[in-house]
């Protein structure tokens, strides 16, 4: 399937939002020229600070060329009619209109390295990426398409967490998620997921630690309670090494800690084995 | 804090005086009836007043309230129940507790988060917050209970997962993630009973179920009000606003499908006539069960997937590229 | 079918060999009268300390009338030839003549509480419950029997590990006891062990921790290494509740601590329950 | 200690002469090449007559050599590796190396226990005793390794599980027992090799295989032989006479069937000549999973069960009630 139109309408809007523009590394306090840093897949030059990525720019970076959206249709709802100082329509008109994304995350089908996979990319620049019923909706339509593909699916997280404007029907994504994940590995499918930075609370506690492989970006922040509530429980400051994806490694949470730039070429390593294995593995028989 | 405080002193001042006035009656008893049954009459109207129609804020209070009945008054109810610890790796979490029983004849696995009744045991139980341990144990007998072939029945009463260093190091995300996948893949029938506070992943972890029955005054919810109130507006003092935002009542969950059954409370909460409470929801769980069992194991696993497939399945739009 | 004339003869004769005798209580000191002992399974009346008891007594306090022995026809063998101060051969004579067993294991099928089961009993008084190709191949017999027959299987483990006196071949039935376990519950059947004083090596690492369901005897000491070897290694004294069953009920490992005098009484709960889900166990259908 | 120190002494004064004639030999080239001739003929005699045949208590010495090749060095011969991390709960124990590789271009999951090449890594890596977290790794890679459909090759080399505190408060023997259970029950192909010391359970919970390939120094014993003395004699001095009784050379096992192959040495040891020895054992296991390539998992999973249900199988005594 051919790159949609839109798509090429999305990252002209990027490049021009991106241009002339400078950002502060959060981390060594370097000024990064805005187009520099994007070649550079988000990643400063000087110290190695691994950004918060858009979504289409990771797609753009993983698929080998054209990309298949799906869900992109699923409409945002509005369960508890919530309002509190915006009411919740406006709040995602707002995010909208600032990230270019119809919402948390992109779905899609492509090929990476020669692979055929689904992909699925959250985007914390949309809610602080948080779950909702849309997420999960999209999520779901993935792995039920990847399922009837019979393909691999890889899914890079980045979440606050569950959407408090939508309440329990955010909960219940974790659910409808697993549900869904559930299906599509008891078929003999593999789920890759990709933590970036954030990766905490319903995603985490779903299906960010329900694939097969887990991988981690440097640095990312991983973990199921947010840094400020541990804090309020133990009244007293946590390290900075606390929660990142170096930490988790060492505590054996995660398969591997990969910088963005060799990403790509670890997903094509993975699929490779998948595919060489897929004979066996979806039969049960010599490959 | 507790939102009934100022009405319910008018209560127990009428308790009193009813109490006062039970004791004298020995000496006088032909006047004094007639004055109890009038002080009865006025308690009752102000049992109502206090009570009658609690805000989501008041039920959030008497879903914590001390002497609700915790999940192990509701296990001790069963005809018999042999507990099963730990997680065959790192310790016996004690805020969930869990084993083989039997209910009205039925052989289950009864797993249940379990808060302290006095300052002792919430110590010892971690106030019913769940370790990664925890979850992992619960992991095991959810397998367990497919192993022997016998129904789920799970008790959820939990203001959260624990949220402390030790259970992010030893993947508190991991532990609850494998949880709901083996509740999704259970063979068996599962019921949930939300008897309390039904706080967050750490609540859901032991909720997906075939039936989910709440209690009249139960909560359940994405976050506690606290907690929402300070993730949105940074200020954990607007948890009554929170509370009534995040239609986290019986009757709300009714309301969107989430939750199947809801099963009455007296007035004032299970917490004044626990007895009959718990019996109530060990009636209806065996009525659950009794329809559960009707079906095969495929039968359920796929109505299990399509329940949890469609809440909050949103409507397509028709616009080419969604909105944008 | 029928008590073997045997077992009767077996038993008789230890009676014979209790009578008139006393026993000190490692525990608390007090002076025991072995046939006063053997009438409470041999717990202590004073401090309740669990003796390590005999598989036939064992056996007569578990299933309810008769039980079929299996496996006492399984040749001992001396796969290595080995000879050190004594031959092998002259070894297991000696403990033959001292036990009154046959081998490590005595296995067969009885009721309990009304319910057909496979039971297992191992005996530390014959080379220290050591498992040798005999204790192997006599557990893999019982669970194949048990499959065939479709029963749950119980085992009580009293061990010292794997014998050294049979090498390899030794080591080698870890891993027939795991295939035997493996097919055995995977065809829906249910295994309980009930570790007992001591339970470690080989056994420990094998079909004791593989049950679905795993009971111990109070004060038993249960653990992978031995006490003596931890203590080498760490060059100081373990505390005497490390490796208790006490400790690992606390630690995870195992679901409960049941004194002798309730054992039978809740290996008849366990195999209720696992009665009542026979049919959504072993058809995975409604019950 | 070691048992070749004395007879080695004349090894290494010959290799030193050696040495000093090559430097020597750029000024008088044509005597000192006989020379050099006449001293490397009594280095081969001197090398067969201290390597030729070596005694079991030899071999445990060559077994524990610290230059023979480790699982990483099997592994750096791959074509490819990535490496995998972790329990997913509690640690990842580098005693215990595993992950994805291709193998002459075939995509497997190696698991290798491994010591440390130096003070410092030996530390890190606990001398390649594995803790409970880390034979819980290898169960997850062994599933993983059927969830990705491939073949797993194991490489063995350890003294022995980890025997320390922590590793029985983890539940060693449920790690190590749930090994065995995920090895027996992988449906891919599984091909062992014993590289170094394959000392006991620790040993047995990567060696469940379809093949099992020994090289003809390596060990595989049911304890150490200090440890058997220990445990038979109460005396670890005698651990040379417990490594004769125990028959763990490759020789003794190939004999018994419960080693399938034995990958030749150079004479001395693998230390003498690592990148030949990691070659021949990468054609040896790629031949057996060539092999192994041809059965459905079914068919592997039946002739796994045969062949540990064989091993050391008694035959029965025909006399009514067994030997008593
Ligand atoms: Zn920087
Ligand atoms: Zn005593």
């Amino acid at each position: 399937m051919p790159m949609p139109e839109w798509l090429h309408v999305r990252r002209a809007k990027d490049e021009e939002r991106n241009t002339a523009q400078w950002s502060k590394c959060p981390e060594c306090g370097e000024m990064l020229y805005r187009r520099d840093l994007a070649a550079n897949l988000w990643v400063c030059s000087r110290c190695n600070h691994h950004f918060r990525m858009g979504a289409y720019d990771r797609i753009s970076g993983i698929v080998d060329g054209d990309f298949a959206e799906i869900g992109a249709d699923v409409q945002v709802g509005d369960p508890l009619s919530w309002t509190d100082r915006k009411s919740y329509p406006a709040k995602l008109a707002g995010d909208r209109e600032k990230s270019g994304l119809s919402e948390g995350v992109v779905c899609g089908f492509g090929q990476i390295g020669g692979f055929e996979a689904g992909l699925g990319v959250m985007d914390f620049h949309f809610r602080g990426g948080t779950m909702g019923t849309v997420v999960g909706e999209r999520i779901a339509l993935l792995l039920e398409e990847g399922r009837s593909r019979a393909v691999p699916c890889i899914i890079f997280t980045a979440s606050g967490g569950a959407r408090m404007e939508e309440g329990m029907f955010a909960l219940m994504q974790l659910a409808k998620a697993t549900a869904a994940v559930t299906r599509f590995v008891n078929d003999g499918n593999l789920l890759i997921t990709v933590l970036t930075d954030p990766t905490t609370g319903g995603v985490s506690a779903s299906f960010a630690f329900q694939a097969d492989v887990i991988v981690a970006e440097p640095g990312a922040m991983i973990g199921f309670a947010g840094r400020r509530v541990i804090e309020q429980t133990i009244r007293q400051k946590l390290p900075d090494r606390f929660q990142t994806a170096e930490f988790l490694l060492e505590k054996g949470h995660i398969d591997m800690v990969v910088e963005r730039r060799r990403i790509k070429e670890m997903l094509v390593h993975l699929l490779g084995y998948a595919a060489k294995g897929a004979a066996r593995r979806l039969h049960g028989v010599r490959a | 804090m507790n939102p009934f405080a100022d009405r319910e002193r008018a209560l127990f001042e009428l308790e009193r005086r009813i109490a006062e006035l039970r004791t004298a009656s020995a000496d006088q008893p032909v006047v004094i009836a007639s004055e109890i049954a009038t002080l009865e009459a006025k308690y009752q109207e102000v049992l109502h007043d206090v009570y009658g129609s609690p805000t989501p804020w008041q039920k959030v209070h008497i879903a914590r309230h001390p002497n609700r009945p915790t999940a192990l008054e509701y296990i001790a109810a069963f005809d018999r129940f042999d507990e099963l610890h730990g997680d065959r790796a790192y310790r016996d979490d004690q805020a969930v507790v869990g084993g083989l029983g039997l209910l009205r004849g039925r052989a289950v696995m009864a797993i249940g988060q379990q808060r302290g009744r006095d300052t002792k045991e919430n110590l010892r139980r971690n106030f019913g917050m769940v370790a990664p341990e925890g979850y992992r144990k619960v992991q095991r007998l959810a397998h367990l209970a497919t192993r022997f072939g016998v129904p789920m029945v799970t008790f959820v009463d939990t203001k959260g997962a624990d949220p402390g260093i030790g259970s992010e190091e030893r993947a508190q995300s991991e532990a609850i993630a494998q949880c709901l996948v083996a509740f999704t893949d259970a063979t068996v029938p599962i019921v949930a009973v939300i008897i309390g506070e039904g706080g967050s992943g750490g609540a859901l972890a032991l909720a997906i179920a075939d039936r989910v029955i709440m209690l009249e005054n139960s909560t359940y919810s994405v976050a506690s009000p606290e907690g929402c109130a300070a993730i949105l507006w940074a200020d954990a003092t607007k948890a009554e606003e929170a509370a009534s935002h995040l239609k986290l009542t019986a009757q709300d969950l009714l309301r969107f499908g989430i939750v199947d059954e809801i099963v009455p409370e007296p007035l004032g909460g299970a917490n004044r006539d626990p007895a009959t409470v718990v019996a109530r929801v060990l009636d209806r769980v065996d009525a659950a069960l009794s329809d559960l069992d009707r079906y095969a194991s495929p039968t359920l696993l796929s109505a299990r997937y399509e329940k949890y497939r469609r809440i909050g399945s949103s409507k397509r739009d028709s616009s080419p590229a969604g909105k944008r």
